[in-house]
């Protein structure tokens, strides 16, 4: 379906909404790489005033990818159809997406009425009205936003921020781990999860990492979660063995990768099935204690059990991008995480490189854009505020989107010692910068953790001092080796 | 006894016990990672030296071809990851088939490799330059059959799936390929080994597998061999690489302390 | 004098303090315009760890410009030499840069701390110490100063962010500014100042615009102050004219821009002489209402009467920086500011061009720089957030500056009609920007301009509705023409 | 009677009266703002149509000159402001002395001009395209002693400064530049006139005086040529132009209406 908007006299015209959405995403390197830039600031502009008059049913007719081609548009279209989407969207069925940005910020749309109407919205939807949002718009809008969820803690209250601890190590050594926990949990970090990537792809690996993990926990009566992230299948083999050794895999979160294509995440070795699958292995751990219903805050039902992954250019990485944009692309991964009621879900969002998202100031804008468009579905967001060593990024650029995020009320950030993870090589947020923020926005931990650091177990983690390993619940000869 | 605890060799090079003046890192961190992060960067420009990888090959017997992506330099090969992952073509470019692979090999069969290596720079060049050849030593001894007809490509300026254009081209049933991967602000020289069944451009990742961080802090040569050894014998068992083959629960060498 | 310092075994010699300070300082496009700039990163870095190790006593013996040839040299090491100012610099005299810059993000480096502080430090100490720090270390010690200056209203107070309006237009038309500031005044800006920058450098032109302002600040109450940005001679000669023809020029704050040299100043049309000259005739207008003494809140002694804009690059494009870096010489700028203990102090940062500060980010970096040296030296800073058409920046970038520069705490930014200055060519920010800062981070107004919001004068001004030359005093044939 | 307000004509093109959505504003307006900046952001990069230039001058009998700055191209223009401030010199590049003005006049004295004026792009080309010949115009008539004896340049790649080397190489007393501002987001056509008086590289800005905003929504020809004769009578009396120097109090054409 063709869109043409005339302007200063000059007819102009977009094939489809693919196209269009393409054209009027502000600049990035994916985007080029994959051809569907916009050729100049100038037509980029146009795009945006065509795109603002676009109303937002189309967003329904016109899919960017074939109902039959995709499953994930299948999960969208087939969603949206639902009473429940239904209801949500019909306030707004009548809008473009030019008005839908002003109504967003307006005064009119409060907390609750963006919480009301997460169902009604689509990827599609969302990734549109971000495109024509400067900077501020997407931090305004972003903080009028709150999605909660619980666990042992209690994530994404306002002016509250949490972190994942991510003390990950070469070879996963047992003790180097735990120095890097020790490290973390000192300066106040872990209140979203303690997620460990682990650089061997074993089932009993992730099986001894959870353990650790759930003895530190234990021992402290610290209130987080753990996770693994190896792949979703090395999580449910381990799963199964433990089961199979007649104990239970001390398995919080589950974690996965995920994108906005079908084909992008086959590529990935998942499919929807496999995720639901993976759900219910990790609901027959029962390891959530908080209520189940209702959540008095969000739209997030319990449990959740999902820590999602996502970033933008890994469908075109995959080239399994479909000639979408990746920004798009990004929203619609949400869609797949929205489908599962996650935890929390991650945009880690400068990791891949510098194809995708080139400098710091693009880096900045896909972290908010993917920050608002999680929100405004619904999702529990959080940003690995990050960079790698080949993109031109530096401590700067992290120190002011981690201010930026802070501002847009993200949920939780990552907690890297020193900001450099020696595993997978790049910089994200260390122990430090969340400090920072906390002081310089007025920010808490969640509220569990913040009692748990005026306790007396936090006392007693602090007279560990400088012995890390004995945080260790046994020798580490049972543990997997590093060299 | 003063406590030992200092003493004890550190179990990670993470960036701990910074301390800290208000919220921040003390100037020296600081600084260091500045000095780090200039550093780091240089690696990911630095081109392969391959004389030197092909000198040490040949000092080992192994006959080396060494070939191009199609992208031209480094700053092309950063912008362009899609160039990355195919053959160069351009006019000069040596060619790769597997008539090239036999007519390399002192006494030639006709038959196709089962098995080819690749050695790429990848986003570090250090990492291969360091770490290629004590793994391909380390390896030798475990590879199924180990003969001279494995052949060893060297890749330049090569993404991972470049493997599976090389892999085809020779008609290798499995590649290992090792390749630099990104530098990391303590550790320029990260070698990774990427395992692809039956490759043919295409192939997604869930069908690879992945042996990282090989390097000095990091997993050692032999440990790292044994795994690829593991993988190798599991792919040629299922025909396959990917999601459906995990790590050995114990490491294979050194198994439990 | 050389420094020197040996990493990784090897050594690094730098001839003085001047070269040291210029390849210490982060990238930007004045410094190697001037072929200042460190030639890589890692020189960068290598210099950054010389530059710490240096003896703040080092500022007062190796002279960046000579003492013989800059008056504004004399100036800082003059005062530097004051008992005040050694009574103020005697606990950390024994620092080195890198321990300063610890001192100053420690909690011992409290609000207090800092205010006693800033007679003892001198520009070069705070430049010096300022390259050592991220954007977050920026943000963490500017928000710990507070510098509050008092005329009508009180500017700088915590929690608070002001505006200067400026309601330029490109013939000095009287109805074309009226509406401007009433659309500012409607939208909560102008309690810093209303400032207008006139086309024509004719002193009946200053003269008629500042009675202009006069009668509005007056007919409807406002708590503010007025200025015109004519250069300062104009300034001088309009106050003289009006006491020739027996009337009071109604002039609250004198403008001027001045920059870091003697040299410079020159090309600005100055000297410290012409300044204080200037200050003295302000002062003979007894207009600043406030209690002279003692100022409660900061290290300003009223009377406030000077407005000075600085901004890097100033020095260089006069060909007049001797050699040194743009940062450096910006904060020598201070020096010239704190002599005469102004109301506002503004770094127009993004206002030359590319030349100086190359994109956004380099923009982003300068703002935070300036306004920590400013008030690290006590002067009561605002900054105008701002880019060209020849730059590489956007509204993104002026978004992500303004955010960070409220969490910094800074005293001000510009209210431009639409952020579009159509007459100085540039674009700042807008009233809707001071607006959504002021939301965002919870800042509020002036106290005293904040209860003229809610004041009946404030409905009264409502009422005027689309008609702002209504607020013109007199029929426009009294006013200076335009086209 | 409905009100006339909305029909008064507007006085300002500034961007008032938006309106708000939340803090922000409204859509329509974020887009304008948009392309506006786009459309800016080329007219920087726009270079001067000097033949169109060299013609007007030639159907008004006035020889023109063509020089360049030192600065090649509008990238190196934008980034090396010392380069716009010198005369080219590499070879090829038009010569500039007081014998080529000489030589280009239709019967030649051997007088240095007392004035002489320039035409540069600087940062908006379109601004010199538009408003310098209209400008030129008013201004003959108002000009001291009116003769094909003021030499006319067209710079290019010029910065203010330029202006000097070209006086000082014409042994002119006072130059008056007229050059294009930088474009702003509503007027990418702004024309600025700067005095000098006895130009020679190393005046500082604090010696000159400037007249801006010439154009359609800014000052009008008459007036600016008002105002720049101002100038040139009052430098002549004072052998000086800058900050000694002010406009008028009254505008000098129009007077109070
Ligand atoms: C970048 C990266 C990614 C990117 C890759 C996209 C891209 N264009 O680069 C993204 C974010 C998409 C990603 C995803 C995943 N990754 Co990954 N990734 C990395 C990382 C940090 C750097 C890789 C690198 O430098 N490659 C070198 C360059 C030259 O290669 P390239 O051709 O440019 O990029 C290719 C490879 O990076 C490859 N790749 C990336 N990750 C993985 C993982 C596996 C198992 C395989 C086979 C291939 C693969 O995909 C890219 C495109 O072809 C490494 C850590 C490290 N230190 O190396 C982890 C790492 C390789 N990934 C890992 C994992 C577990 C995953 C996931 C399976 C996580 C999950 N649960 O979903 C997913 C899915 C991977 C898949 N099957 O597609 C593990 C592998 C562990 C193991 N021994 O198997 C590592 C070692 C990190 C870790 N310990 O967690 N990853
Ligand atoms: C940029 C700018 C500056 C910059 C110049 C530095 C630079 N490298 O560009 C800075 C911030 C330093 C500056 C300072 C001042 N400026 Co100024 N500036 C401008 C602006 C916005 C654009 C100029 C432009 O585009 N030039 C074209 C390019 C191609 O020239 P350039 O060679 O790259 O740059 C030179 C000129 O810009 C020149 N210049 C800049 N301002 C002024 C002012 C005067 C009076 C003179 C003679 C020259 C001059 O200095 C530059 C270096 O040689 C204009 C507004 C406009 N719409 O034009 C005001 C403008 C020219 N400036 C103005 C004023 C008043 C000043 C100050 C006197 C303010 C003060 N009270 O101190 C000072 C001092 C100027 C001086 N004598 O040195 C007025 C002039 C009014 C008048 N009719 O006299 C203008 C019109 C703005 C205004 N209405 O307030 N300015």
């Amino acid at each position: 379906m063709p869109y043409d908007i005339t302007l200063r006299g000059v007819r102009h015209t977009f094939a489809n909404l693919r196209e269009l959405l393409a054209k009027a995403s502000p600049l990035r390197s994916g985007d080029q790489l994959a051809g569907l830039a916009a050729e100049s600031s100038e037509a980029r502009a146009i795009a945006q005033h065509a795109l603002a008059d676009v109303p937002l049913a189309a967003f329904l007719e016109d899919l960017l990818i074939p109902y039959e081609a995709d499953d994930v548009t299948r999960l969208i279209v087939d969603t949206h159809a639902t009473s429940a989407a239904q209801a949500a969207f019909t306030p707004i069925a009548g809008l473009t997406v030019g008005e839908l940005r002003d109504w967003l910020l307006s005064d009119d749309a409060t907390t609750d009425r963006l919480t009301a109407l997460a169902p009604g919205l689509t990827p599609e939807i969302v990734a549109a009205v971000s495109k024509l949002m400067r900077v501020q718009d997407l931090i305004a809008v972003a903080r009028k936003c709150e999605v909660v969820t619980r666990f042992r803690t209690t994530v994404g209250l306002k002016q509250r921020l949490s972190t994942r601890l991510q003390p990950n190590h070469p070879t996963d050594d047992p003790a180097g781990i735990a120095a890097s926990i020790l490290d973390g949990l000192l300066l106040g970090s872990g209140d979203a999860v303690i997620g460990i990537n682990p650089a061997s792809d074993s089932p009993q690996s992730v099986l001894k990492l959870l353990a650790m993990i759930e003895h530190v926990r234990e021992r402290f009566a610290i209130p987080t979660q753990s996770c693994v992230l190896a792949h979703v299948t090395t999580q449910m083999r381990a799963i199964e063995q433990a089961a199979a050794a007649g104990t239970q895999a001390q398995l919080d979160l589950i974690f996965q990768s995920i994108a906005g294509t079908e084909l992008a995440n086959k590529g990935f070795g998942i499919t929807l099935d496999l995720l639901a699958e993976a759900e219910s292995m990790a609901a027959s751990l029962h390891r959530n204690p908080s209520q189940p219903t209702p959540n008095p805050y969000s739209l997030i039902p319990n449990p959740c059990l999902f820590y999602f992954e996502t970033g933008q250019g890994s469908a075109l990485s995959a080239e399994a991008h479909h000639g979408c944009d990746q920004q798009t692309l990004e929203a619609r991964a949400y869609a797949v995480a929205s489908r599962f009621s996650p935890f929390l879900v991650n945009t880690v969002v400068g990791f891949i490189g510098p194809e995708y998202l080139y400098d710091g100031k693009q880096i900045l804008r896909a972290g908010l854009e993917d920050h608002l468009c999680g929100k405004l579905l619904g999702l529990p967001m959080g940003c690995d505020v990050c960079y790698t060593n080949h993109a031109e990024a530096d401590q700067d650029d992290m120190d002011t989107l981690l201010t930026l995020l802070g501002a847009a009320g993200v949920n939780y950030i990552m907690g890297v010692p020193g900001a450099d993870d020696v595993m997978l090589n790049y910089q994200s947020t260390s122990f430090h910068d969340a400090l920072y923020l906390r002081r310089t926005l007025n920010l808490r931990p969640a509220p569990e953790f913040e009692a748990w650091l005026a306790s007396p177990h936090f006392e007693d983690l602090k007279r560990l001092g400088p012995n890390p390993t004995a945080l260790l619940p046994l020798a580490s000869g049972n543990w997997p080796t590093g060299t | 006894m003063p406590s030992s605890l200092n003493r004890q060799p550190p179990t990670t090079t993470a960036r701990i016990a910074l301390g800290r003046t208000g919220d921040a890192v003390p100037v020296a961190e600081h600084l260091r990672f500045q000095l780090d992060h200039a550093l780091a960067r240089d690696a990911v420009h630095a081109t392969l030296d391959v004389p030197m990888l092909e000198r040490g090959l040949r000092e080992r017997g192994i006959p080396a071809i060494t070939v191009h992506s199609a992208a031209r330099d480094r700053s092309e090969y950063l912008r362009r990851p899609d160039l990355g992952r195919r053959l160069a073509t351009h006019p000069g470019a040596p060619s790769l088939d597997s008539e090239t692979w036999v007519r390399s090999m002192p006494a030639g069969s006709h038959e196709s490799p089962t098995l080819a290596i690749i050695l790429a720079d990848g986003l570090s060049a250090l990492a291969v330059e360091r770490h290629a050849l004590p793994l391909l030593d380390a390896l030798a001894s475990r590879i199924p059959n180990p003969s001279p007809r494995i052949p060893v490509v060297i890749a330049t300026n090569a993404r991972v799936a470049l493997g599976d254009a090389i892999g085809e081209a020779l008609g290798a049933r499995i590649t290992v390929m090792l390749i630099g991967e990104r530098p990391g602000l303590s550790s320029p020289d990260s070698l990774g080994a990427y395992l692809t069944w039956n490759p043919r451009p295409g192939r997604a990742d869930s069908e690879r597998n992945c042996i990282s961080n090989i390097r000095a802090e990091g997993l050692s040569y032999a440990e790292a061999a044994a795994r690829i050894a593991h993988y190798l014998r599991e792919a040629q068992r299922l025909h396959a690489t990917g999601i459906a083959l995990k790590d050995p629960d114990t490491p294979p060498l050194l198994g439990p302390a």
